[in-house]
């Protein structure tokens, strides 16, 4: 295996591109360590891109936030006000793993590992984050939610990777949850998860509802009409019935060493019911 | 005479006996004379059993001393964690 | 040895806090583990293991493996011995196996390499030829007649003809007339239980520095919990000489039964003696978990009669235990041990062991116990709910007690069981109110305790300094609690004395470090040990003073005169004797050699309340308390760490740990992240309240208590999570899937 | 494969070792500096037991290459003490008895000193999620989470 570190983003898309053999990127280093650990993957190429400019930088834009791929959970959950703008999604990557993970563990690396279960995924979908990638021909955006394909798999292409995730901005009266449920209070992956993002108008009632589902279908899900139903309410029992319905109806899991179809289902119905009253409890909402 | 007492699934080796009774004063003498007795028992002594003396277990210790008064039990081997 | 009768003996050090004497080097990250030592001319070993459940081994070839650059030796099962004794030939073939891989992850080749990555390298190129075989790993499956049979020929003579080639093992304990017994009861409940099989989740992965000469001469730096296990092990599988090879035992990262048996060590010497040069192995986690021993699977039928008023009319039990692919004995522990807390006119445990195509089961704390007495409490906690009565004053009511007829055969002497439920009873956390979905359960716990063999040899320095040598590893802070004894008996402060533990060839045979057996037998043969030297003091002193040896005594440190002819002597300090011993006759020592027997048995009594998630059937451990008979606590602390490791080990077991088996017959869980041991975060604060009945077979009455704190978890919390769920959960562990399932229906 | 040459420096003295790109941190604290007091348990950063600061950050030194700790700032269990005195966390770990084995001892005390400089003045719960990274087969983790409360308290009166 060969270990570099680029001196520009072009060098490295550039060097990614040419490579034949497997190459890697490295971020935080907490998936593709294990990887190489277990054999699963013997990388020829590894590339580091942690030193480049913005990498490791969290910069406000346009009322949101332009996350570098290589900042750490740590980091992330040290922001605050990043933190008050999107407490969801930092609650997201800040349950990534263990305080040793968290001092690594990326938004770009979970994303980009492709994992249905990626803890910090649900919550960016929701809130329509967009990732900036560097390409051998240059830089595009590309909304969260068209990066995973499929578990292991992501949209890049050869010579493509992430350099910063922009979190937009929010209207007053927007928060957003987000819930895993874990066999322990610790260190396990997700079995499912829930992310909801909601925005209010000044009477408490819901204008805006984006739901998003880990660890039940291949990819991480946007379930439209589980938002719909909340929208017009104020989380009464109605809409919230309407919400579980609706992402019990687009859960699509298996059943594994983790949980059950039956298990993943319902517990995701629950959990997007529990982080959709607390997003509207941060949002202003009177309950 | 002491007698002893055989766990269920031995007294089919044992002519079906709870108490069987031998003539020993210690362990050893106990567990020849059983193997001689009812030789279905000697491949279940020779693996190695225990030996409760009035409550307390003896995994081996032969010439511990036992007499009619003693309340003799033989137990399976005893392994621990 | 039995109890000194001196009523209300007065301890100076046993009983106290002191630092352990390993300590620092523990906490500045200095103390040598398995894998924490190097050699010169050192190569790195692995081992190739089996991707199938069960398979012949049609062919090795090992060619393409000798050619790489860096290798420098490579092995297979056809390297070691074939002992005659079915013991050590089942360690030999489980180390590298030989006709048949018995499960997933079965050792089948290793070698040795100049680097690790070279043997990783190395590995890949052995080719084997595999004829995959039917494979069964579900303990019911496995006693089916038509199952796939994963050793022929091994059955038992005490196995009724025409079952199922992997039932090796069938046993039955009990008394008295179970039908009347069952026609006596007003409510009779018979339930079936499914325990998985856990792992010790020891830290430390086993590993191992091996060396070993064509002349048959050897050396092994190992993590174990018994260096003279190792030795046996290695002499049969290796066909050496137990002389010849020396065993040094590393500081220990946990085994709670799992370090108990051998697995590279062998495999490391046969790699050494082909290479000429030492050899290390250190298991990888996932090697740990496929390879290494977890406790046995379960299935089980408890049937309890009780009168409406509580007392138990009639018991029994049938245990079907797996213990992998080796015929295995565990069930017989268990079913001894079912029904042991009770005082019961009629009980029957049958108990059948299977094989299945899974690893050697190797003890974990109280081998076989927790989950048979996980069912039998079970069914006592339902039959309480279903009469309505309170589960503490029915196990009061039916406590085995002295001169109880036990459910395993002998009658009890002196037992703690009736205190510790009255201490349960009494505590306030017995009472503390509970809120909405919130359980309270509890378990008695029994395990028998062992003595065993055991040397010291106990060296009285010459600035009057006493150094202990013992022969088994310290897993939990023996060390101190040994010293402590000699200090003790020695009248010398806990500082004055060391202790090590000696390799193979430095003291006499030992047996491993279980049983919950250290502090009880090492302790008892210290103390003896102390005294052999102490008598010898005085008999010095009696020259000296010229005066007879029984008119010297020993009392707080130093040899006294006494009695009416002994004159008026100054008393002599143990550092001025020992400063003059190379003239009164050489150097000072006591040793004392013993098979310990009257560990004294012990109970427990387990205290938990949980609150369950019915929506998510996830499950909170709000409080616990842990009750147990230790005899004498030598030292405390370590003692409330006894208790609170095995409650946790314990929770784990109850609610998240378990061998996941897909249907390839393939471990799927092997590593921390899916093995889910409990995490801090997991847990409450864990209460203990240490009893002190002292064992009457120990000189400070000291009892084992290593093993018994696991035992009563499985069952506290099951009755805390089915009282809080309104559902009676029958198989373990009880993971979120498993609950939410039974509390929707 | 090519060794790579690597300058770091790891309890406050300057190092340089050579390693193979894709050989971990803890492989190289422990078979190229002799530094074992890290320990592995598991390899996949499930366990904790190789917990090292790594600039001011506490990582699992197995989820860490040796490559990239070039002109990093390393500190591991055997930089704890200083000399013969012991930090408060070891001190108290062992008068309070917070260790059996003591194998996963080193990951605990480099975790909970580095909480107890983020959050000198934790609550249990804070504790054992902090520490939920570092497993402890032996203790049950009670006296451990007594102990780091202990040191605290006597850090925060120092």
């Amino acid at each position: 295996m060969r270990y570099v570190k680029p001196e520009s983003f072009e060098a490295a898309a550039t060097l990614l591109r040419d490579e034949d053999g497997i190459s890697r990127i490295l971020a935080g280093g907490t998936d593709v360590l294990v990887q190489l650990k277990a054999e699963m993957v013997e990388p020829d190429l590894m590339v580091d891109l942690k030193h480049l400019p913005g990498m490791r930088e969290i910069v406000a834009e346009d009322g949101g936030f332009r996350i570098g791929a290589a900042v750490s959970g740590a980091e992330l959950g040290e922001h605050a006000a990043l933190k008050a703008l999107w407490p969801g999604v930092v609650e997201g990557v800040e349950l990534i793993g263990s305080s040793q993970v968290q001092s690594r563990a990326t938004m770009a690396g979970n994303l980009c590992t492709g994992s249905p279960a990626g803890d910090s995924v649900p919550a960016m979908v929701t809130a329509g984050a967009v990732a900036r990638v560097q390409g051998p021909d240059g830089v595009r955006d590309v909304p969260v939610i068209d990066i995973p394909t499929g578990p292991g798999k992501n949209s890049l292409s050869k010579g493509e990777f992430i350099t910063s995730i922009y979190l937009p901005a929010r209207p007053a009266r927007a928060a957003d949850a987000y819930l895993r449920f874990i066999p322990r209070t610790e260190m396990d992956i997700a079995v499912s998860s829930a992310a909801v993002s909601l925005e209010l108008d000044a009477d408490g009632v819901v204008t805006s509802a984006q739901v998003a589902l880990g660890a039940v279908a291949p990819t991480v899900l946007l379930v439209k009409d589980a938002g719909e139903a909340l929208v017009g309410s104020k989380l009464d029992e109605t809409a919230i019935a309407a919400l579980v319905s609706a992402v019990e109806a687009a859960c699509n899991p298996i059943t594994d060493k983790r949980g059950t179809i039956e298990f993943r289902t319902k517990t995701a119905g629950v959990l997007a019911k529990r982080a959709a009253h607390i997003a509207y409890t941060r949002a202003g909402g009177q309950a | 005479m002491v007698r002893v007492k055989l766990w269920g699934s031995l007294r089919a080796l044992a002519d079906g006996e709870e108490w069987v009774e031998v003539e020993a004063s210690n362990f050893k003498e106990l567990l020849d004379a059983l193997s001689e007795k009812y030789p279905g028992l000697a491949p279940q002594i020779k693996r190695g059993v225990s030996l409760a003396l009035d409550g307390v277990i003896y995994r081996e210790a032969w010439f511990t001393k036992i007499g009619p008064e003693n309340e003799v039990v033989l137990m399976p081997y005893m392994v621990g964690g | 040895m039995a109890f000194d009768a001196q009523a209300e003996r007065n301890f100076k050090v046993v009983g106290t806090r002191v630092l352990r004497p390993d300590g620092i080097d523990k906490v500045t990250g200095k103390a040598a583990y398995g894998a924490d030592i190097s050699a010169p001319g050192m190569l790195h070993g692995r081992i190739l293991r089996s991707p199938h459940a069960h398979a012949r081994i049609v062919s090795i070839d090992v060619s393409e493996a000798e050619k790489l650059p860096g290798v420098k030796a490579v092995v297979t099962g056809a390297d070691l011995a074939q002992p005659e004794d079915d013991a050590f030939s089942d360690v030999a073939i489980n180390c590298l196996a030989r006709d048949k891989a018995l499960y997933d992850g079965h050792a089948v080749a290793a070698v040795a390499a100049t680097s690790k990555s070279i043997a990783k390298q190395a590995i890949r190129l052995i080719k084997v030829d595999y004829e995959v075989l039917p494979h069964v790993t579900d303990v019911d499956e496995a006693m089916k007649p038509d199952a796939p049979v994963v050793q022929e020929g091994r059955a038992l003579e005490t196995v009724p003809a025409g079952m199922s080639q992997n039932v090796t093992t069938h046993c039955q304990f009990g008394h008295g007339d179970l039908e009347a017994g069952f026609a006596k009861a007003d409510k009779i409940i018979e339930r079936s239980f499914k325990t998985a099989a856990t792992h010790q989740g020891y830290i430390e992965p086993q590993a191992c520095m091996a060396s070993l000469g064509n002349d048959g001469r050897g050396e092994v730096w190992c993590c174990t919990q018994g260096q003279y296990m190792v030795r046996a092990n290695c002499a049969a599988a290796l066909g050496v000489e137990e002389s010849q090879l020396r065993i040094t035992a590393s500081e220990i990262g946990g085994g709670f039964g799992g370090k108990t048996s051998t697995f590279i060590e062998p495999v490391a010497l046969a790699l050494s003696r082909k290479a000429g040069k030492p050899v290390k192995i250190v298991m990888t986690r996932d090697e740990v978990l496929k390879a290494t021993g977890p406790t046995i699977s379960s299935s089980m039928d408890i049937k309890i009669g009780m009168t409406k008023d509580g007392r138990i009319t009639a018991g029994q039990g049938v245990l079907r235990y797996s213990g992998g692919a080796y015929p295995n004995a565990t069930v017989e522990m268990g079913a001894q041990a079912a029904f042991a807390a009770y005082n019961l006119e009629a009980v029957e445990t049958i108990g059948w062991n299977a094989m299945t195509n899974r690893p050697k089961e190797i003890p974990y704390r109280a081998p076989g116990a927790p989950t048979a007495i996980y069912a039998v409490e079970s069914v006592v906690d339902e039959l309480c709910q279903e009469l309505g009565l309170d589960p503490l004053d029915v196990r009061l009511m039916n406590a085995a007690d002295k001169g109880t007829l036990s459910s395993y055969g002998p009658t009890f002497n002196e037992i703690g069981l009736v205190a510790t439920l009255e201490a349960a009873k009494a505590h306030p956390h017995y009472t503390a109110p509970l809120g909405p979905n919130q359980g309270r359960g509890l378990s008695c716990g029994f395990w028998f305790n062992f003595g065993g063999n055991t040397c010291v040899s106990l060296n009285i320095n010459d600035d009057g300094t006493v150094g202990v040598v013992e022969g088994n590893p310290d897993i939990g802070g023996s060390r101190a609690s040994i010293s402590m004894m000699a200090a003790e008996e020695m009248g010398v402060p806990y500082e004055k004395v060391r202790t090590v533990i000696a390799d193979t060839s430095s003291l006499g045979f030992n047996d491993i470090t279980d049983g919950s057996r250290v502090t009880f037998a090492v302790g008892l043969a210290t103390i003896q040990a102390a005294r052999a030297a102490i008598k010898e003091m005085c008999r010095r002193v009696a020259k000296i003073w010229d005066i007879d040896e029984d008119a010297v005594i020993w009392e707080d440190g130093c040899a006294k005169p006494a009695g009416p002819n002994a004159g008026t002597h100054p008393p002599m300090t143990l550092a001025e004797i020992a400063a003059i011993a190379g003239k009164t006759g050489g150097p000072i020592a006591g040793h004392h050699e013993v098979n310990a027997d009257g560990a004294g048995v012990s109970f427990g009594v387990h205290l938990c309340d949980t609150e369950v998630d019915p929506e998510t059937g996830a499950v909170k451990i709000l409080r616990y308390t842990v009750f147990q008979d230790a005899g004498k606590a030598v030292h405390p602390d370590y003692v409330e760490g006894q208790m609170q490791g095995g409650a946790v080990q314990g929770i784990g077991w109850a609610l998240n740990e378990e061998y996941i088996y897909g249907e390839d017959g393939r471990l799927q869980n092997a590593g921390f992240l899916d093995y889910r041991v409990p995490v801090a975060s997991d847990l409450p604060e864990i209460e203990t309240v240490i009893l002190e009945i002292p064992n009457p077979g120990h000189p400070y009455g000291v009892r084992g208590v290593g093993e018994t704190p696991i035992v009563p978890p499985l069952a506290a919390i099951a009755n805390a999570v089915s009282r809080a769920a309104g559902v009676r959960m029958t198989e373990l562990p009880m993971s979120p899937p498993r609950l939410l399932k039974a509390i929707t229906g | 494969m090519k060794t790579i040459p690597v300058e770091t420096t790891i309890n406050g003295d300057s190092t340089e070792f050579l390693c193979n790109a894709d050989e971990s941190l803890l492989d190289v604290l422990r078979d190229r500096l002799g530094l074992t007091g890290a320990k592995e348990g598991c390899g996949t950063g499930d366990c904790g037991a190789c917990s090292v600061m790594m600039n001011g950050r506490l990582v699992c030194s197995c989820l860490v290459l040796g490559v990239e700790t070039q002109g990093a700032e390393i500190e591991t269990i055997e930089g704890m003490a200083k000399g013969e005195e012991l930090h408060p966390l070891q001190r108290v770990f062992l008068e309070e008895a917070a260790l059996q084995c003591g194998v996963c001892t080193p990951g605990i005390l480099i975790a909970a000193k580095a909480l107890l400089e983020k959050n000198p003045d934790p609550t249990d719960t804070e504790v054992r999620y902090w520490l939920a990274g570092n497993l402890c087969r032996c203790t049950g983790y009670d006296k451990i989470i007594k102990a780091v409360q202990t040191a605290a308290a006597e850090m925060r009166s120092a």
